[in-house]
Order: structure tokens, then sequence, then C-alpha cells
């Protein structure tokens, strides 16, 4: 027996209750945890961090609330990319409004006025649901997109109409904006990951996540024991889209450096809901398995041929790339459909098996 | 001799392929042709590096991020697409890499004291804009004509095709015109019924395009469906290009856009890259496409690359050159009517000299084109931007940047 | 057991349904049924199939709304009624087609019977501190007495979804139980149980019965629970109410005996 | 004050005051429809066949038109590029049944709509690899002549387009509702494993409404290319028929018509006589809120089946 | 299919010769879902030609997942059959798809009804027929099954899904007969159903049985009739076969009496009086 979690006994609920019942997980999640936070700075290049460690912990945040919505209340949304668009307009609105507010609560500011946005468009999923609401949220996609777009207020009335992220400091070193080093931008948002991650965890095996599970597994059931359907929904898209508002704050801050409309299109969506699906649905682990396999395979599979050195064009080895990453999610949902994370789970039962087959 | 690193952002897929692949072709045609013809530039090979972004924004940044530090450090940037530009400006400042977002990008850019590191020569979208009406006033007879005239601007509502809008009104005021505005949203860029009709019933002087990808083809397809007068409908310099008049056949006969360079396929600088392919090099493209304007912006778009290079070898040595070197190189860029004709380019581009607190040139022009069924034939001779009118909005805008972002200017001298 | 300590166990009217007429557009469901609950008894609903006793369930816990006729529940009449009223009012149930929540563990899903119980604010369940902790380990305390009862320790943290169906009957119950309800509505519990956990089923439902002095409306089709269980038993047939009363004047009815029971067997 | 003016009064002034204008609007939005439809068709036939949301649908219609062209280029004679692209749809469908749905069977609808998405991917690739992604005309002789009804100006290829779509519709809707099949597709769409349990084949069933709709997808993406071109963006027009779906109901293939004349006509009205106030291009998100009023009343479409809720 | 699988088909082709009377043979099958849950563990038995053989076991035991394993439905659970053979009419069906196996005359009914919700009534029986192409004789079969369920009759153009349980349960084995199977797979016949129509159903079994030849492999928890009806039993605890014998001889073993039909040396007990200390037994 390599892994185990027979022969660990809790004395107290308390402990049994605990985030992660099992030591082994426990033990294993804090090494990961702080290997991100201390070691990973120190061994990794400028490349990595900045453009694969950094995008790939922002698009998890953003997976995460879309699995908190889609994955754990089961209300399928198309509406991740404007959520996240709200979360970046807002967030510049209000560091450019407060220029000496620390700049975390102008990340947070984006988080919550999306998440308000996210309460009014979620408002329908009383009485639409499935694939009608799915296509209804891509509403929420275009007018957000479009509004931010028309309204010259969301950007300052720049003539321009792409602000670029205004710098900002958090104990004198730049964290934002493109002056700000790989390494300080990937510790903010490390930290910012790590902690909604956590709350993620709380909420979704807490009261709220058990709510929001009992409306996706069946709906009539809940109201019938008394979970009220609009509230546990609405709560559902609330919390969904600050974590979505957040992660586009992040995205223009400290990534792409601009606040720019087609950074938040309907692909940005899909590729979230990929990240979710693929990762596997109703998991926190399975958001950033998900986020760091959608985002990575790309580029992967885009230097692989490069490092073949065989003689293709850059077209060739898109439209490969193209056929590859569309066969591997297929393949992927075949092996496992329910995600990354149940793979992960199994090997775990194997292991407590190994060396017997089942 | 290292070689001289040259990433080129490229898409040769996604949405915008028609467009992105002739873009990509010339660009590296001129590379390529170099690197065959002279054993490169004074004998620095120039080592091009393609990485296909897809026009999308964040995979351009990584791109970026990927090829900077190729072979001792980039030369520099042409990112072929606004969204990629704006979201490099401060990270190639930054990392000392000069951006060359020729005839795209953030028009205030050209103020080289605010964005030392980014050029957008030969000319911007408000020196375009400028120059569009410029033309229109000459076929009409005169700026005076233009009172009381009625224009359609159909534009891709996107930051890129909401930029001349702060210029039109600048000359809408001045002269007396007014335009209706026809956003087309980037999602439905194939969906342009409900504007053009609204066109046929108002009846404008002209229409003028500001699109860009499918946008183009539909509204020239839409346009001549509802039997607009093609040669009233000028699109501008992203509007021009084959894929514009494709889908339309026939119906887009006497459609018109501006260009910042030649077309056609007499250039002397075309036969040597015809020589080049016939020894089976270059890019896949054959020579039909050279007529294809936005091959041949590809190209021109090299061709100031490597004059920058040798510019910049003159002063720092035969070799390997910087980023920062290559800016030095750009902002010092002068081609002489001379130069120009040693390059078998005569026509092709106008001669053109940068100085540090002027990035766009100092003589922003366009030509007007015109699409004959089978080939673009150039019906215009250089209209001159109304450099008085951009001046200032250039000023504002890169003003208000400086401040946003707490960069004092630099001085010039 | 004997009459006296069955009147002592059985207290006044706790439900009372008058007239109650619903119809789906053709169908008639339920035509002018009425019919009361008694405080603490065991209160049989039986008859054929489609007679319309899921639908009076409905109808009690406001899942359906009749066109006519009211509900008094503890006095009080109610309609329209929301469901998660009826919940909050103390009424909880058990579904025919089991309705749980098929991603979530046993425990989980009996948590979920507790929600009303809870009262934590978003941030207390966010940073799991305060009540957000509190609650959690008291009403775990609580939900493992009622795993204890059913005597389900062993799946406590299977997704129910894997279980075999009448593991899932049990489950369903608890999560009823869970919410310490005042009246508990089990449509067909014992449905697809082979005797041994008919037995037990029936066992559970009494000691609740006893213990909890919980009043429970039960559906089910096998006669000899229902007439071992139940203090009364009402027929339904075909939406209009056949009989109603003890069991043995029940089993007595001959319209009853035609109706629904065809010959006896045992 | 006057900003209300612009909504409510002036719109209704301007229509009365050119009402062959308004007639050419709605028209031309009418055909627009059409055009929706057709896409919307074929996710509808997925869908009520198998009961999923076949998102590659879009890329369906650029791969097939993709193919069509490419044999026209080569010289292949209209018909026989028709009939040899239809076959390829059809070889198409055997390949998904084969290597993607028979692995899935039973499995949660969004599990089969993101594998849809993966198909998306890899048929852009494919079709691109094969074909190229540059810009290609399309001629295949539709009519490209207007005809005037008083100053209104009517296109003959949009009549055509909606002649050709109606007709589809038609056969389609009495095969699913009157036919043996149909029924059998009705029912592997509410409950795979009943449906097997009975020996409805699955895999043939879901490789006649694939090919089905690949062919519905080779009318489109023709109907399409002609007016565009053949390229990328023709995969995109999907998402204009995503409202129509939702509006006409997921499971109604009337529904995919009469969405799209609503569609078509609503988002084409409101954006050339309200779209200025508010700064243009709202049709785009126009068609979703249209589709939203009417879900709020009917949340399976106008004439999608009852979404049934009982315990 | 695994090492062993060669081997235990030998062991079948034997079985063959010395019962080739069954129409049914399952040898020594271990069934698993999602590659790690064992849930049969080596289950044997046999169906004769024209039998009535009845399945018995607690909850959990592995019935349902014995029949899914006979019609080829475990696959569509992301189950499969890992060691062991199972011979239709002596021909290896494991590897056949679920349509095949109808195809060859075996339905299965599957447990908690499954109707096709969207459905009339009456279109749900006939999609019951589909494997029977146009056959003109649907017709009256549909009508032999309104015969059997008067109710359906009445409910024949109300979709499905809002008629009531037992309703479905009707329509469910209604549906079945339409595709007028050699052998029918019941799971779970009885659940749901008021009593006299327990009884009713059953005696359509013994009609269809006796007047038809159709044989009967039913998984049913209500042990006293289906022991009444049927005339072999077997009984299976968690994934094993502890128990067969003639129907007649199981309703007369004491344990089967006393944990399946309730039935101690003095007589039926009340389900009130049952005690907490209940010795619960189990053969293994
Ligand atoms: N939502 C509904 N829409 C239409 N008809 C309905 C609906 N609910 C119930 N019915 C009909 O009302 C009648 C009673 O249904 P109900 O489920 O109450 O029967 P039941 O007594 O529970 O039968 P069973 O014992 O089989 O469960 C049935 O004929 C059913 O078809
Ligand atoms: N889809 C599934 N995935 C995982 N495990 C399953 C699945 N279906 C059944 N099982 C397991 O297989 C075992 C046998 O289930 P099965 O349904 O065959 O029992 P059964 O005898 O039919 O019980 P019942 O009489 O309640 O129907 C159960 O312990 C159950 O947990
Ligand atoms: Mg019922
Ligand atoms: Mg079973």
């Amino acid at each position: 027996m390599i892994y185990r979690e027979a022969g660990v006994f809790k004395t107290s609920y308390d402990a049994d209750m605990a985030l992660l019942p099992i030591p082994m997980d426990k033990y294993f999640v804090i090494a990961v945890t702080l290997f991100a936070v201390i070691v990973v700075p120190f061994i990794s290049n400028e490349y990595w961090l900045g453009s694969i460690l950094v995008p790939v912990l922002i698009l998890s945040i953003a997976a995460i609330g879309l699995n908190i919505l889609t994955g754990y209340a089961g209300q399928v949304s198309l509406g991740t990319g404007a959520f996240m668009a709200a979360g970046a307009y807002m967030g510049y609105k209000f560091v450019t409004a407060f220029p000496d507010v620390n700049i975390i609560f102008g990340i947070l500011a984006g988080g919550v006025s999306s998440a308000m946005i996210g309460i009014v468009f979620g408002a329908p999923s009383l009485r639409i649901k499935g694939f009608y609401l799915a296509v209804t949220t891509l509403a929420a996609q275009f007018f957000l997109i479009w509004l931010f777009q028309k309204q010259p207020w969301f950007v300052n009335y720049s003539i321009s109409g792409v602000p670029t992220a205004p710098p900002r400091e958090i104990f004198g070193i730049l964290v934002t904006g493109a002056e700000a080093s790989a390494t300080a931008r990937y510790v903010f948002v490390v930290c910012f990951t790590i902690a909604l991650a956590w709350i993620a965890r709380n909420l979704v095996r807490g009261r709220v996540g058990r709510t929001w599970m009992a409306i996706r597994d069946m709906d009539i059931a809940a109201e019938l024991i008394g979970i009220r359907p609009l509230q546990t929904k609405l709560s559902a898209f609330a919390i969904s889209s600050f974590y979505c508002g957040v992660a586009g704050a992040l995205w223009a801050f400290c990534y792409i450096n601009t606040v720019e409309p087609s950074a938040f299109d309907i692909n940005r969506s899909f590729q979230i809901l990929f990240m979710v699906i693929v990762g596997g649905l109703g998991s926190i682990l399975g958001s950033f398995l998900g986020a760091a396999f959608i985002f990575t395979l790309p580029i992967f599979l885009n230097n692989f041929f490069g490092v073949l050195g065989l003689d293709v064009s850059t077209a060739t080895i898109r439209h490969i790339e193209f056929m590859v990453f569309g066969g591997l999610i297929v393949f992927f949902l075949i092996v496992e459909p329910h995600g990354l994370a149940r793979l992960w789970a199994l090997a775990k039962e194997k292991l407590r098996m190994w060396p017997f087959p089942y | 001799y290292a070689d001289q690193p040259i990433p080129a952002l490229v898409y040769r897929t996604g949405a915008y392929a028609p467009s992105g692949i002739p873009l990509a072709n010339g660009y590296l045609d001129y590379f390529a042709m170099i690197n065959e013809r002279d054993g490169g530039v004074n004998g620095v090979p120039l080592a091009v590096e393609e990485c296909d972004t897809g026009y999308a924004t964040d995979r351009g940044v990584e791109c970026y991020d990927r090829t900077k530090g190729t072979g001792g450090g980039a030369t520099v940037y042409s990112p072929w697409s606004t969204g990629i530009t704006y979201a490099l400006i401060e990270k190639a400042t930054n990392d000392k890499i000069p951006i060359l977002s020729m005839g795209y990008g953030r028009t205030s850019a050209a103020n080289g004291k605010v964005f030392p590191y980014v050029f957008n020569f030969p000319a911007t979208y408000w020196s375009q804009a400028t120059s569009v009406v410029q033309y229109i006033a000459n076929e009409a007879g005169g700026l005076d004509k233009l009172k009381g005239m009625r224009f359609a601007y159909i534009y891709l509502d996107h930051p890129y095709g909401k930029e001349p809008i702060p210029t039109l009104d600048v000359l809408a005021e001045k002269f007396g015109f007014t335009y209706d505005k026809y956003p087309v949203p980037p999602a439905s860029m194939t969906e342009q019924k409900s504007i053009w009709l609204q066109i046929r019933k108002t009846k404008p002087d002209y229409a003028i395009m500001w699109g860009w990808g499918a946008m183009n083809g539909t509204a020239v397809r839409e346009a001549s469906n509802i039997r607009f007068p093609m040669e009233k409908f000028i699109g501008n310099w992203w509007s021009g290009g084959n894929d514009a008049v494709v889908p339309a056949g026939k119906g887009s006969i006497g459609y018109k856009s501006a260009t910042f360079h030649g077309v056609g396929t007499g250039f002397d600088a075309y036969k040597d890259v015809e020589a080049m392919y016939a020894a089976g090099k270059g890019s896949s493209a054959d020579k039909a496409e050279h007529n294809n304007p936005l091959w041949a912006r590809g190209f021109a778009n090299a061709a100031y690359i490597v004059e920058a290079i040798r510019t910049a070898q003159a002063k720092f040595g035969n070799r390997q050159i910087s980023g920062e070197e290559m800016r030095w190189g750009l902002e010092n860029l002068d081609l002489s009517e001379e130069r120009i004709a040693e390059m078998g380019m005569t026509g092709y581009i106008p001669p053109l000299k940068i100085t540090c607190e002027n990035h766009e040139g100092d003589n922003p022009a366009i030509l007007v084109q015109q699409w004959k069924g089978d080939k673009w034939e150039i019906i215009s001779d250089w209209v001159p931007a109304m450099t008085e009118v951009v001046a200032p909005l250039i000023e504002q805008d890169s003003a208000q940047y400086a401040s946003e972002n707490n960069i004092t200017p630099r001085s010039c001298n | 057991m004997t009459v006296t300590d069955q009147q002592s166990r059985i207290g006044e009217q706790i439900l009372h349904a008058e007239n109650i007429t619903l119809g789906f557009g053709g169908v008639k469901a339920l035509n002018d049924i009425s019919f009361d609950i008694r405080k603490g008894e065991i209160r049989s609903i039986i008859g054929p199939n489609g007679a319309g006793k899921s639908s009076m369930l409905n109808v009690i816990n406001g899942f359906y709304q009749p066109q006519e006729g009211t509900i008094h529940f503890k006095g009080v009449p109610y309609r329209p009624m929301r469901p998660y009223l009826a919940a909050s009012n103390g009424i909880a149930r058990t579904f025919q087609n089991i309705a749980l929540f098929r991603g979530m563990s046993t425990l989980d899903n009996i948590m979920t019977g507790r929600v009303l119980k809870m009262k934590a604010s978003l941030i207390e369940q966010a940073f799991y501190v305060l009540r957000g902790k509190k609650e959690e380990l008291e009403h775990r305390e609580h939900v493992e007495k009622v795993i204890d009862f059913l005597e389900i320790q062993a799946i406590r943290r299977t997704p129910v979804g894997r279980l075999p169906y009448g593991l899932q009957k049990r489950v369903e119950l608890g999560r009823a139980l869970a919410a310490e309800p005042d009246l508990l509505l089990l449509d067909e519990p014992m449905a697809g149980m082979n005797l041994e956990e008919k037995e037990d089923m029936s066992r559970f439902i009494v000691d609740v019965n006893e213990q909890f002095g919980t009043t429970i409306a039960l559906i089910e089709h096998d006669m000899s629970v229902v007439m071992d269980l139940s203090d009364r038993v009402v027929v339904l047939d075909y939406g209009r109410k056949l009989a109603d009363g003890t069991p043995d004047e029940v089993r007595g009815d001959q319209a009853v005996i035609d109706a629904y029971l065809g010959v006896t067997h045992e | 004050m006057e900003f209300l003016q612009s909504i409510f009064v002036t719109p209704f002034v301007e229509i009365v005051d050119s009402p062959y204008f308004f007639f050419e609007v709605f028209f031309g939005g009418l055909m627009a429809g059409v055009m929706y439809s057709l896409v919307a068709l074929g996710f509808v036939l997925i869908f009520k066949a198998s009961g999923v949301f076949n998102f590659s649908q879009g890329v369906m219609v650029l791969f097939a038109a993709l193919n069509f062209v490419g044999l026209l280029e080569h010289g292949v004679p209209i018909w026989l590029a028709f009939l040899i692209t239809m076959a390829i749809m059809t070889a198409l469908a055997f390949a998904v049944e084969r290597l993607v749905l028979r692995h899935l069977v039973n499995q949660e609808p969004i599990i089969l709509f993101m594998a849809t998405i993966g198909l998306a991917f890899f048929l852009e690739g494919f079709g691109e690899t094969l074909w190229g992604s540059e810009i290609k005309p399309l001629e295949v002789g539709i009519p490209n002549d207007v005809w005037f009804m008083g100053d209104a100006m009517i296109q003959q290829a949009d009549v055509f387009a909606a002649v050709v779509a109606g007709a589809m519709v038609t056969v389609l809707a009495l095969f699913f509702h009157y036919t043996r099949v149909g029924r059998a597709l009705r029912a592997v769409a509410d409950d795979h494993q009943a449906a097997l349990s009975i020996g409805i084949p699955l895999n043939h069933i879901w490789i006649i409404v694939w090919a089905v709709a690949g062919v519905v997808a080779l009318v489109a993406g023709i109907l399409w290319g002609s007016k565009l071109g053949v390229q990328f963006s023709l995969s995109v027009i999907a998402l204009k028929a995503l409202p129509v779906l939702i509006l006409g109901g997921f499971t109604s293939i009337p529904g995919a018509i009469i969405g799209g004349l609503i569609i078509g006509a609503g988002e084409k009205v409101a954006e050339v006589y309200w779209g200025s106030v508010f700064g243009g291009a709202i049709e785009e998100w126009f068609a979703y809120i249209v589709a939203l009023v009417f879900l709020f009343f009917r949340p399976q479409g106008l004439f999608g089946d009852k979404i049934i809720e009982r315990v | 299919m695994n090492a062993q699988a060669p081997a235990s088909d030998k062991a079948t082709d034997q079985v063959t010769e010395k019962a080739s009377s069954a129409l049914l043979q399952v040898n020594n099958i271990e069934a698993i879902y999602d590659h790690v849950i064992l849930v049969l563990k080596g289950v044997s038995f046999e169906v004769p030609e024209g039998g009535i053989v009845a399945l018995l076991g607690a909850n959990g035991a592995g019935k349902s997942t014995t029949l899914k394993s006979i019609s080829n439905l475990l696959r569509a659970e992301r189950g499969e059959i890992t060691k062991g053979s199972i011979q239709l009419a002596g021909q290896r069906t494991n590897d056949l798809t679920a349509n095949e196996m109808v195809k060859r005359g075996c339905v299965q009914v599957m447990e908690g009804r499954h109707c096709f919700e969207h459905l009339t009534v009456e279109e749900n029986l006939l999609t019951g027929a589909y494997t029977r192409g146009g056959a003109s004789d649907v017709k009256s079969d549909l009508e032999k099954v309104y015969d059997y369920f008067p109710r359906l009759r009445e409910r024949r153009s109300s979709q499905a899904g809002y008629t009531s349980g037992g309703e479905q349960q009707m329509c469910a084995i209604g549906r079945a007969l339409m595709a007028r199977p050699k052998l029918i797979l019941l799971d779970e016949p009885s659940m749901g159903l008021a009593p006299q129509l327990v009884e009713q159903i059953f005696e359509i079994v013994k009609q269809l049985n006796e007047n038809e030849g159709v044989t009967f492999l039913l998984a049913e928890q209500n042990t006293n009739v289906a022991l009444r009806y049927s005339d072999y039993g077997y009984i299976l605890e968690n994934g094993r076969v502890v128990l067969d014998g003639a129907a007649a001889d199981l309703a007369n073993n004491e344990d089967v009496k006393e944990f399946y039909l309730g039935l101690s040396t003095q007589g039926r007990k009340s389900f009130r009086e049952v005690k907490h200390y209940k010795r619960r037994k189990r053969w293994l």
C-alpha cells in the first residue's frame, strides 16, 4: 500500500471535517503550496513565470469560478469571458479612480462588481434551465463586451480605447503593469490563487456548497426539502462571477497589461469551459489541472514540432495543433468523462489497492 | 558573425488567416531574398523565426516572451495586430526591443518622446483618415466641395475601428461634412444587412470603411448587393486586400482602398523574389500573390526593417545588432529616392525620414488603389495627410498616456 | 400494541385536507378529496396505480397547486404553498422514484436535510470560522446519529449514485429524518425491497414514530406492511376517495377488495 | 426626455413615413433569419435525435463548404462535387460515431457537448490542412439579381435560400414525426440506455442523424459560402444560430425556421430603428435578449418539448 | 477479454454438452464497474428453454448487474464482464451489442422504468417493436398489450413522463413485450405495482410462458410471488450464487422461509413486532 487512507482514525468530527481529512493529501497540498510560493520563483526563468505560470494561475481562478457555477451548481455558463471583462474594466476604473488605494482592493473591487453583474444575468436561471440557460448566458457575453466598448467612460475616455494597466506597488514592489518583474507578478498572482482556492474549498464542502450540488443534482427535490432555488442559484452566479472578475482583473493587470475587449471574447469563455470539463466538473483540483492542460497544450504542441525540427510551415503546425488538441479533448473524455481530477482519484484508488487489480 | 534574430509574429490560422497569410508570406519573402541574394545584411544572415499568434492577444504575448531571448536577443517586432501591439508596447520598451507597427497599433506612438521604442511609419490611422478625406475632396474638386457632403463610416466595433473617429470629428467640424457611424460587431462581422439597407436609404456621397477580416469581404458583397456605386466606396489600407474583393466576385469591381505603398508586379525587387522562387526557396506563395497588396505590405515592412538594420550597422559595425541599437537604426532611418532605387522599389515606397520625436515619418501619405476585377491598380498619386490636424491629437493622446503611466517624455536634443 | 397506548400516542389533527381537487388537462388526479392526519399517527394512503396517491403528497408539500380545496397544517390554512415553505413548516418527504442527489456522498445528502437549520453567513462559511465551523460540527453530530439509527455507517462516504436501490431508499429516509420533521411523507419507501429490508424499514418507521413522535403519512403497495403499521388507512381510486378507516375496516371493505386488493394472499 | 422620445416616438414616425423601407428591412431580416435557420437546423437534428448539443455544427458547415469548393477548384462538376461532399459528410458521420459517440453512450449531456467541441477543433484543423485557410470564392449560379417591389429591393439569392430551407424543414419534420425511425430517434434522445434495451441500434441512429446533419451543413455551407466566400468565418455563424435555436426550441424542426424568422426580422428592425440610440451594433446581443424574453414565458422555447418535472 | 477467457470457454463447451436444453447459460462471470468496483464474483446459472427462473437476493446482491451483463447493457454504465462467458442458445454473446441481443430475442425490462418521457405511452410501446421493422402484426400486438394493461389504453396519448410510477412500470413491460422476445429479463417487475396488478403481471408472465413459450429470467424482491410462479430459483448474495433449487424446494427451505418469506415456524409475524436484535443471517 503506497497511498493509504485506511488506518487513519479520527477522534473528532472536527478532524474528520478538516479540509483534507487524509494526512497524505494534507502534506501533499501543503508541500505543493510552499513549493509554489517559495521555491518556484527561484528555480524557473522569466518566460515560465511570466508567460506560463501567471496566465495558468489566473485562468485557474476563472476555472474555479466557472466550476462553482457549472460543476457544483450545475448551471452551464458561456459568459465567463464577459464576467472576466467586467472584473477587468471595473477594476481598472477603481484603480484609476483611487490611485493610492492598495491594488489588492482594486482587484477585489473588480471581482465584486462582476459578482453584482453576475447576479443580474443569473436571474433567468430560475426559469431557464440546461442548454437553454447556457445559450442565454451568451447574452451576457455579447452585451457586456458591447457595453464596455461603447461607453468611453469605462476606459476613462482614452482616445485609443485600449488603456494600459496602471503600474501599482505592494511593499514598494511593482506587481502590475509591464514594468513589474515576472517574479513579482507571479508571487502576487499565486497568493491570490491560493487564497481563493482555499475559500472555494471551504464553500463547496460547507452548507452553501451542498445546496449548490443539491440544486445541480435534482432541483425539484432540493426545493422540496427547503432549499430556495433562486437564492441558491444566484449565490452561485455571484460567487462564480466574483472569481471570474478577479481573474479578469489579474489578466489585465498582471498578464497582458492592457484592458482590451478582445481578450475576453467568446473564445475565452469556451477556453475556460474546456478547462473546467477536461479538468473535472465539481473539483477544485480539476480546475487547476484543466487550466494547466488546456493552456499549455497548444504551446507545447507548437514548440514540440519546432523541437522535432521537421520542416513544416507554421500554418500546418497550427492546424495539426488544432487537430491534436481536439483529438486529445475527445480522448480524455472517453477515457474519463469526469476529467483529469477523476483520473487522479482513480489513480489513488489503484494505489490504495496496489498491488491488487481491484 | 552571429545571425540577426528576427522573430515573426504571424497568423496563418484563425478567422483572420485570409489576410494574415499573404502578409506573412511577403514579410518572410523579403528576408529570405536578402539571405539568398546578398547572404544577409552586410554578411549578417537574418534568422527569422515564425510564431503563429492566430491574431489572439494572449497568444501573441506568449510568442513574444518565448522568442524575445532567442539568438542573443530579438531585433525588432512587427506584431501585425493592434491588440498585440498595445499589449507589447510597455513590455518591449522595458526589454529595449523596438516595435515596428507599420500603419496600425497605437497612433499616438508616433510621438517618439513618449514612445521611444515604438514606430508606426510610414503613416498612422489618423493621417490616413485625413488623407482619405483629402482624396475625396480632390475627386470632388477641392476641400470646399466637402461642405454639406454626407459620408457613411463603416468600422469594426473594436479599438482599431474606432481610432479614426476623433480625427473624422475634427475634419467634419473643419470642412462641414457629416458622417453616419456604422459599427460592425466583431462577433458578427459577416452580418451587415441592416447597415447596408440604411446606407441604401441614406444614399451617402461616400462610404468609408475601417474593416478587417471577414468584415471587408462581407461589406463589399453587401455593397454590391444594394448596387452601391463602388467607386464611391473606399476602404482603409487594411480593407484593401484580395480577401476584401474575392467574395463579391464581379460585383466588387471599382471598389477603392487606401494603401501606403505601391501595388502591382513591375518592381525590380520582385524580380529577385521570383528568381528565388525559381530556385525553390522562399514562401509557399507564387508570383500571382504579389498582386495582393497585403503581400506587398509584408514585403515593404521587411524592407524597412532591413534598411533600419543597415543604418544601425553603419553606426555600430556590420555585426549582429541589439534591440537598442536597432532602435537607433529605426530612429535615424533615412530613405532617399536613390536608396529606394537601389532597393528596386522606386514608386513602391515613398522617401522617408524618421526622427527622434517623430516616429511616423516626415511625410505621411497614401495612394488610392482600385480593384479592376483581376488586379489592383493605383489610381492616384501620393495624397498627403493633414499633419496640422493630426499632430495636436497625437500630442493630446500621448500626453494622457504619459500622465497615466507616469512617464516623463524624453527630450530629443 | 394495545388500544390505550395508541390513544396516548395519537393527538389532535395536525393536517386537514378539504375537498382537494387536482387535474392535469384531461386527467383528474384528485377529485374532491378530504381527509385528515392526526398528530403522532401512522396514516397510510393506498390505491391502485394512478389513483392519485403521489399527487396527494405533492399537494400536501406544495409541489402541485390544487385547483380547489384547502389544506390546514397545524391549524393554519395555506395556499398557494411554495415547497420550501412546506419544508420550513416541518414537512419532509421521500420520493417514489428516488430523488437523491446522486453526485453527493451519503453524508452530504443527509446533511442537506439540515440546511433549513443552518444559519451561518457566507463569509463565515467562506473562511470556515465562527458559526461557519460550529454549525458544521453540531449538525454533523446530529447527522451521525441518523446514520447510526439507519445503520448505514459503512456507506457514509460513498456517492449515493452507486448504491443499490434499497440502500438509496434508506439514505433518502435519512435525509428526511435529518430535518426533524413534524410530518413525514413516505412514498412507497419499501418498493423493490426484499422481506428482510422491509422489516428493517418498518422498524425504522415504527421507531421514528414512537421515539420522536413523528407523524407519518405512508404510501405503500405491500398490504401486509400497511395493515401492520398504520393506525388509519385512506383508500384512493382514480381520484376518488374509496374508503377511510382502521386497517381492519378497510381490509373488510368490498369496494376496496375489488378495486385494489384483488385476491388477498399471505 | 428626448432620449425616451428617440426610443418611443421617432422610430415609429420613421416607419410610418417610409413604409417601403420598413418592408425592405423587415423582409431583409426575415431572409437573414432563414440563413441562420439553415445552421440552427443542423443543431436541432442532432439534438432531437440524440440529445447531443452538437457544437461542431458550425465547423461542419465550414468543413463541408471547404470540401465542396476544394473539389470545384479541381475542376469537378458541381453536381458531382455535391455528391462527393455528401459522401464525405457521411463518412464523417461514421467516423464520429465510431471514434466518439460510441464510447460516450449514456454520459451526461455536457460531456457529449464538450466532445463535440473537441470535434470542432479537429475538423477545423483537418479541413484547413486539406484545403488551406485562404478565402475561396464560391460560384454555383445562385441567382444574384434583385427584384423591386415599389422602392423595396429584394435579393433573389435570399429568396432562393428561403425556398431551399423551407423544403428541407418540411421534409425533415415529416420524417421525424411519422416514420418509425423518426420515433426511434426521439426515443434515443430521451434515454440512451432504455433505447438500447429495446434494441434500437444507437450507432446506426447516430450515423443517420449525423449524416443528415452533415448534408444540411453542406447546403448551409454552399448558401453561406456563395455569400461570403468560403473561409474560416463560416464556422462563426454558428453563434448567430444559437439564439434561433433556443427561441425555436432545441427539439423542434419547424421551430428552427420560425425562430430564425423572428430573430432575423427582430434584430434587423431593432438595429435600423433603435440601434443608433444605443450607439449601434446592438443586433449582436439583441437577438439573445429577444430569445431571453420568449424563454421567460416558455422555458423550452416556442416549439421545444416541455421540460418534464416530476417527483 | 483477459487471460482466463480461453480456459473458461473450454469449460463452457463441456457445460454446453452437458445441458444443451439450456436457452441461456451464464458461466462463472465476473463483472466490474468503473474498472475498480467488482460486483459479480463468479456467477453461474442457466435458464432452460421455456422456463421461468427467478434470481433472488438482497439489495446490492448483483441481480440487476447480472441481467445487464446478459443483455449487454452493462457497457452503457461503464461496466464490463472481466471473466466468464454468457451463451444464448449455445452461442457466446459476451461481445454482442445490446441491439443484437434484442434481435436474437433477448429483451431486458430495466429496473426503475426508463420510459421515454417525451413520447406518448403509445409511441413508447411502438418503439418497443423497433427491431421488428414495419411488421404488419405490430398493431395487433399493441392491442394485446392494451388488453393486458387496460390502464395504459386510458393513458395512451399522454406523455409517459407524466404518468404515475405504476403506469410507467406497465409501460416498460408492455414495451418489452412488443419486441416479441424469446427470452425476457425482468428486473423487479412488481416494484411499485398495486397488489392485484402484481398478481396480474405474473399471470401474464405465466400465460406468455405457456401459450407462446417465452422464457423468463426475473430478478424479484417479492420472493413470495416469484417463487409461486417460477419453476427454478437462484439466490444471490453479494455477487455469488449461494443457493439454488426448484422453486418449490426453495419455498420450503427453512432459511428462505425465514429471511425471504418471513414465515418462521409460528407463521408470519407482524412488521410492528420486528425485533431490533433480529439476527441477520447470511450464507457467507
Ligand atoms: N404532472 C402531471 N401531469 C399530468 N398528469 C399527471 C401529473 N402527475 C400525475 N399525473 C396523473 O395523475 C394520476 C395520478 O398520478 P399519481 O402519481 O398520483 O398516481 P399514484 O397513486 O402515485 O400511482 P402509483 O401507485 O403508480 O405511484 C396518474 O394518472 C398520472 O398520470
Ligand atoms: N453504475 C454503477 N457504478 C458503480 N457501482 C455500481 C453501479 N451499479 C451498481 N453498482 C454496485 O453493484 C452492486 C450490485 O448492484 P445491483 O443493482 O446489481 O444490485 P441488485 O441486486 O440489483 O440490488 P437491487 O435489488 O437493489 O436492485 C451494488 O453494490 C452497487 O453498489
Ligand atoms: Mg405514486
Ligand atoms: Mg436491481
